[in-house]
């Protein structure tokens, strides 16, 4: 029975996920600070410790994400997509449409019946089509990530930002915040926006299928409903969808 | 009589007075910040104290920069091109080129006989703005004013790829933790936004005397990296906040006479109400 | 039909295809068409209406990427969306022309990925040699028989005849539209001129010529009393079919006199000569006689040395006859993004504007709503430099 | 792509020596022979049509084109792109064009006719004539007259009309394209003579066209031995070899011999089922224009197993026709261009597609070359070259299930194409060529 260790080596968050064949056994999700080697070695000595393992018996070790070339001690490196689409279809089998909503890219992924990937598309030059967004207005409005989905699903008339770049957007925010405007629409407005990118990241083939929503971004629900209703899609989430890359890899 | 020039920006809002002989009287600089947004009018309270001018005897009065249509007291409203123009020529006669980065976006403008001949903007994205300079000063937790200085020792600048703001945020940020020392970072950064700016401005034609203002003019490790991508040097006003507004305050005064020769002088009762913005 | 004259043409372009839809309901067969080269006259003759296809500028475009690219024509691809989008399923036909190679070649892939029940693509040369006139005449017969065939019918020297007579009768009339608009100020906007031309290029012949007449008697007795003239701009470059860009720019303190568009004044500068060769002498005009940016008059016509301001001087001798003529106090030079011809053309035309001590801007858009806003900035700061 | 040296998984081919090196050896004969006296002439491509008579008449040729793309991978480019920038050509032109805008610019108005520095491989001297053409792209001929501002030198715009599709099987069409190419290459020849002074010996121009019509069949054949299994030669090759045949480089008898050679070893490499890289697990078809400065790349992907089959529709030599009934040369140069532009449009038509060139083409080839998948490379500037590359995935993956990868770039540009990018989408993308590979299967294709 062997031992895989996957490492998705984020911009936000480092994550690692620890398999016994395909079997998860731990995972752990740590805030990248700014050194990703060193929260990825931590949070790979966490997952070990979690399962008691040595280092010495794990078998493979498998890097992803932006940072995964400064892991030296990994057996070898995926590109995100392939983790995506391979965590996805281990998680949920069911879908054949994958979308992706990470700090630092947003990516759809289309896959066939093996879980083989037939199409991608991937948003990675402005932080508008990324999650990236959502912290940005988040910590502007004073706001912990986790409160922004219940809040925006209270909105009455969202806001339509005048901007397409997330630092004018920013300070937008602020602007609407000191002229009384509810937190809650201006949140939807970034919701919608997102969904909106997502969408056109989308266009010409659309859902296919069951659709996954993972990544950071999957666990806020306004950005799911924006997502449901633009896309006229169920989204299905995975449970803890951060780690779908890192399983991807490891698997 | 006096004539005022308002330029309400992203960041700052400033405000020159000036008499019938173009020589400026009164200046205001201050943060425009959302909470003072509401606040022009305090600014022009500001600028008529300092030289103890009620407000009714102020001539005409043209309010410029993009929160030019909230200013209720304002005789009209002049494009911030026109203003930066005529302020960039009341400075540097000679100017053929002027780029002026604000807060929230840039502007090259070409300048030919006395006249703004042509223009380009980017007020899109916060790349190429004095903005992706504020977001990384903050990244880098080096207050703006040290920026210059700081990069000036820089020895081997780093390339910045990401063209969105936010990421080159975190870009830096991984150039930091690879060792790189914070002057090289920094360099690396004033030459991404210099980089914008000038090829922005290429599009019209770079014609001597380069005039650089804005607030990001004031900031030396910038004006060196912009003559850098030029291959010219720069020349920047002793205070290059203020041009818009200088400008506007012109051309208030320009306007007030074109009116009086054609024997339409309508003054206007002035009160100093409230602007509002995003109505 | 209650309204009249530009109350008409404002109304129908904010219906275009209602007319063309009630046509077809009395049996009339719509060909769509773009510009510039297509001779309506044949259309025409067959007893068809030829109905000018334009973009949208207010329809996001999203179909569109499936057959192009996004650093393309943004006014072609909004043509290809309206396509996909089957907003041209109406058409029972298209005439297409080889005006530029986007238009050539999103025209391909438009008839490529959807079936129109009949369309023809005429090939135009770059050079206005007599071979290239000779290639160009076998291009527009071989349109005509097509056509014919399609509409089973044959197009006699006389119905032919009669056809570009109208077709003269209107060329003549919209230039004396454009006559009216010599005066300070002009006897019509700029944005009601563009209504009227773009309303009539969806009407048949006649009916087109009546609407210029209404036109041109209710501007003669307008009240121009106390009106006051404001700066006097031509507008150059590639197609401007939403009249409110115009607005944009004499809301902004302009009046648009006259220009060089395929909007406006390009399709109406010359007739069709009625002697000889019918066809022949449409192939003529819609050839040598249509100034466009693509047709190059190169130096292969004058002597093997060239003088670029002589060049410049040929090839727009029309835009330096507008100046005078129309008393023009600035230049607007206005293109799509990613336009070849007109981008090409640029630096000449500002060349030659500057030898004629003109002063000129340029314009670059992306063909969308978002466009207006820094047109009037762009504008306004252009006004103020010339007032 | 590693900095570690190892050996190029892309494996050699001894005749493609010979051609590539005609491409410095004919750039130093016409620098010399300028530099002597001789006038240059600065020329479009022009697909066979203008070329053989300018070699009739002994000019010498130069190709703003191809000088442009050297400018690039030398690094000049930049520097000249700034100077096009400055005059006021909008940046969204031909990244080539401005190269080329920008040097002549320098040139002229800074150097006073005098090569500057900077120029790599002696740069071009100011011409006497400018040759343009209107195949393919208006960029080709508005671009010339643009340099009317800058050269007091002639401008010629070749007339190769581009009918469509169905109608050009109407009748009449075929030799009413035939007149206006023959009449317009006629005049192009009564041009030249006018400037030159001297007439044109249509012995020597007759020699030169059957020459270059042999080498063109010949070059053809080579390709069809890349529909081999392993394919014997990759998209490099081809790009080294090409400019032969395209620009008419050196003397057309060699290189009917060299191309022969070419032949003889991919017959042979064919015999001993040796492919173009090590292992071939992809055969890949490549639109449009490479990547000039990242080839190495192709490297990395070779690794992979790709092997790069068929490409750029454009630098092929027309399906060999015969014109040995033709008498007259000038009618037989208008005929053979003709065919290049229009050879493929039967195809075209018999599947109801009007991208009788450009597009079509790569549809029919995914299928002869058995294609895996297809790399498209749309040039931001450069849009003759990028128009088409939606409808050709659009129908690949519809009617063939040959899927695409989509990666931007420029002719000049080199930020905009990143080849680290290229290789982490290129991961994925095995993925969907695999997948594809079983509908082709399940839809009853033979690949």
């Amino acid at each position: 029975m062997g031992w895989y260790v996957g490492l998705d080596v984020g911009s936000f968050s480092c994550k690692a996920a620890l398999l016994q064949e395909d079997e998860l056994v731990e995972a752990i999700v740590l805030r990248s600070g700014t050194d990703y080697a060193g929260t990825a070695r931590k949070a790979f000595e966490a997952v070990l410790a979690a399962a008691g393992l040595e280092r010495s018996q794990i078998d493979r070790i498998v890097a992803t994400g932006i940072g995964s070339s400064r892991i030296d001690y990994a057996t070898n490196t995926v590109g995100d997509v392939l983790a995506v689409a391979r965590g996805a279809f281990a998680m949920l089998p069911h879908v054949r449409t994958v979308i992706d909503v990470g700090s630092q890219a947003t990516k759809v992924i289309w896959i066939d019946d093996v879980g083989r990937v037939s199409h991608f598309a991937v948003n990675e030059k402005c932080a508008t089509g990324s999650g990236r967004f959502l912290q940005v207005i988040a910590n502007v409005l004073r706001l912990r990530l986790e409160e922004l989905g219940p809040l925006s699903l209270q909105s009455e008339n969202p806001v339509s930002f005048n901007t397409g770049c997330a630092v004018f957007g920013e300070s937008e925010a602020i602007t609407r915040v000191s002229e009384g405007v509810p937190k809650e629409d201006i949140i939807s407005g970034v919701h919608h926006s997102l969904a909106g990118k997502v969408a056109s990241l989308m266009r010409g083939r659309g859902v296919q299928g069951d659709c996954a929503l993972c990544g950071g971004g999957a666990l806020d629900v306004g950005l799911r409903r924006c997502l449901e209703d633009k896309l006229g899609a169920t989204m299905h989430v995975p449970e803890r969808p951060q780690i779908v890359s890192a399983l991807g890899a490891a698997a | 009589m006096y004539f005022v020039g308002l330029d309400i920006g992203s960041t700052m809002t400033k405000a020159v007075m000036v008499d019938d002989t173009r020589e400026i009287v009164s200046t205001v600089v201050q943060q425009t910040g959302p909470e003072h947004r509401r606040l022009a009018n305090k600014v022009i309270e500001q600028l008529l104290a300092e030289v103890s001018v009620p407000i009714e005897e102020v001539t005409f009065l043209v309010a410029t920069g993009y929160g030019r249509i909230n200013v209720p007291f304002a005789d009209t409203q002049t494009t911030e091109l026109t203003c930066h123009a005529k302020g960039v020529m009341y400075f540097f006669p000679s100017v053929g080129t002027a780029i002026d980065v604000g807060g929230q976006d840039a502007k090259g403008l070409r300048i030919r006989d006395g006249r703004l001949e042509n223009f380009v903007m980017n007020d899109k994205c916060a790349a190429g703005t004095g903005r992706f300079l504020e977001v990384l000063a903050d990244a880098l937790a080096v207050r703006l004013d040290d920026l210059g200085p700081l990069s000036l020792k820089a020895k081997d600048p780093v390339t910045v790829a990401s063209i969105c703001t936010i990421f080159a945020q975190q870009e830096i940020v991984s150039h930091l933790s690879a060792g790189a020392p914070i002057e090289d970072v920094i360099a690396g950064v004033h030459d991404a936004v210099a980089g914008r700016c000038v090829r922005m401005t290429r599009a019209l034609g770079i014609v001597p005397d380069v005039v650089l203002t804005g607030g990001v003019a004031k900031n030396i490790g910038f004006v060196r990296a912009v003559e850098e991508r030029l291959g010219e040097p720069v020349r920047v006003p002793e205070d290059s906040l203020i041009t818009g507004a200088l400008g506007a305050a012109l051309d208030a005064r320009d306007r007030y006479h074109r009116a009086t020769a054609k024997g339409e002088v309508k003054r206007k009762e002035r009160k100093l109400t409230e602007a509002k913005f995003y109505e | 039909m209650a309204n009249r004259g530009l109350a008409r043409a404002r109304e129908i372009m904010g219906a275009r295809q209602e007319r063309v839809d009630a046509l077809q309901k009395e049996g009339k067969k719509i060909i769509g068409y773009m510009a510039l080269h297509v001779p309506l006259e044949i259309i025409d003759a067959v007893g068809m209406v030829p109905y000018r296809l334009l973009g949208d500028i207010r329809e996001p475009v999203t179909e569109a990427d499936r057959g192009l690219p996004a650093a393309f024509c943004p006014y072609m691809r909004s043509m290809l969306d309206l396509t996909l989008k089957g907003k041209l399923d109406f058409l029972d036909g298209l005439a297409l022309a080889h005006y530029c190679d986007a238009q050539e070649k999103t025209v391909r892939i438009m008839t490529s990925m959807v079936d129109f029940p009949f369309s023809h693509f005429i090939d135009v040369p770059t050079t206005v040699h007599d071979y290239s006139l000779d290639f160009f005449t076998t291009q527009v017969e071989d349109f005509k028989k097509t056509l014919e065939q399609y509409a089973g019918t044959t197009v006699s020297d006389d119905r032919l005849r009669q056809a570009i007579d109208v077709r003269n009768e209107q060329r003549a009339l919209v230039r004396e539209l454009y006559d009216r608009k010599k005066s300070t100020p002009p006897a019509l906007s700029g944005r009601e001129t563009l209504e009227v031309i773009l309303s009539i290029q969806s009407l048949p012949a006649e009916e087109g010529n009546a609407l210029l007449r209404e036109v041109l008697d209710e501007v003669e007795d307008r009240d121009q009393q106390g009106a006051e003239g404001k700066v006097r701009v031509l507008v150059w470059g590639s197609i401007i079919d939403d009249p409110a860009y115009l607005e944009v720019i004499e809301s902004s303190g302009a009046d648009v006199v006259i220009d060089d568009l395929d909007g406006g004044t390009r399709p109406y500068t010359t007739d069709v000569e009625t002697t000889g060769d019918l066809v022949r002498q449409l192939s003529k005009k819609y050839l040598v006689g249509t100034s466009t940016p693509r047709t190059v008059v190169d130096a292969g016509e004058g002597p093997p040395k060239k003088d670029n301001i002589r060049d410049l001087a040929a090839r727009f001798k029309h835009v330096k006859r507008f100046i005078d003529d129309w008393n023009v106090d600035g230049v607007l030079l206005q293109s799509v993004r990613y336009c070849d011809p007109h981008g090409y053309e640029l630096v000449d035309v500002m060349d030659y504007m500057r030898h004629l001590e003109v002063p000129a801007i340029y314009v670059e858009h992306n063909y969308s709503e978002g466009a207006f806003a820094p047109l009037r900035t762009r504008v306004e700061a252009f006004i103020e430099t010339l007032e | 792509m590693g900095a570690e040296k190892k050996p190029s998984a892309i494996n050699k081919l001894k005749a493609m020596y010979p051609l590539r090196a005609n491409v410095d050896e004919s750039y130093q004969k016409s620098q010399e022979a300028i530099a002597a006296g001789e006038p240059a002439v600065w020329s479009m491509v022009n697909w066979w049509q203008g070329g053989p008579v300018m070699k009739a008449f002994g000019l010498e040729v130069m190709h703003p084109e191809n000088y442009a793309a050297i400018c690039a991978a030398d690094g000049v480019a930049q520097k000249y792109l700034q100077e096009s920038d400055a005059a006021g050509f909008p940046s969204h032109l031909c990244g080539y064009a401005r190269t080329n805008y920008g040097y002549t610019h320098r040139l002229m108005r800074e150097m006073g006719g005098q090569v500057p520095e900077e120029a790599p491989l002696g740069g071009m001297p100011p011409p006497i004539l400018l040759v343009a053409s209107n195949i393919l792209c208006d960029a080709r001929f508005k671009w010339f007259q643009g340099l009317g501002r800058y050269l007091d030198a002639p401008v010629f715009t070749l007339e190769m009309p581009t009918p469509g599709v169905k109608e050009f099987f109407h009748e009449g069409v075929y030799e009413s394209c035939v007149k206006i190419a023959t009449e317009s290459t006629r005049e192009f020849i009564r041009f030249v003579e006018k400037l030159l002074g001297k007439k044109i010996d249509m012995d020597r121009l007759a020699e030169i066209v059957d020459d270059m019509i042999e080498m063109n069949r010949v070059w053809y054949e080579v390709n069809e031995l890349r529909k081999a299994i392993p394919s014997p030669m990759h998209s490099r090759h081809f790009w080294s070899c090409m400019p032969t045949s395209l620009y008419l480089l050196g003397d057309c008898k060699e290189a009917i011999g060299q191309y022969q050679d070419l032949r003889d070893e991919l017959s042979a490499a064919i015999a001993n089922n040796a492919g173009a890289v090590r292992e071939e697990k992809y055969r890949m078809g490549f639109a449009e224009l490479p990547p000039w400065h990242s080839l190495k790349f192709f490297d990395a992907l070779a690794e992979r197993g790709w092997n790069f089959v068929v490409e750029s529709w454009a630098y092929h030599p027309p399906i060999p026709i015969d014109l040995s009934h033709v008498s007259d040369p000038v009618e037989k140069i208008a005929r053979y261009t003709l065919q290049f532009q229009t050879g493929y449009y039967q195809f075209a038509k018999d599947a109801d597609s009007d991208l009788g060139y450009m597009g079509y083409p790569y549809v029919r080839w995914a299928k002869e070359f058995k294609v895996d998948g297809m790399f498209m490379h749309p040039l931001v500037t450069c849009r003759s070259s990028s128009t088409h590359l939606g409808y050709v995935r659009e129908t690949l993956e519809r009617d063939l299930g040959v899927p695409s990868v989509w990666l931007e770039g420029d002719t000049v540009d080199f930020t905009l194409f990143d080849p680290e990018d290229a290789l982490r989408k290129a991961e994925a993308f095995e993925d969907s060529m695999e997948h594809y590979r079983e509908e082709r299967e399940k839809a009853g294709f033979d690949w």
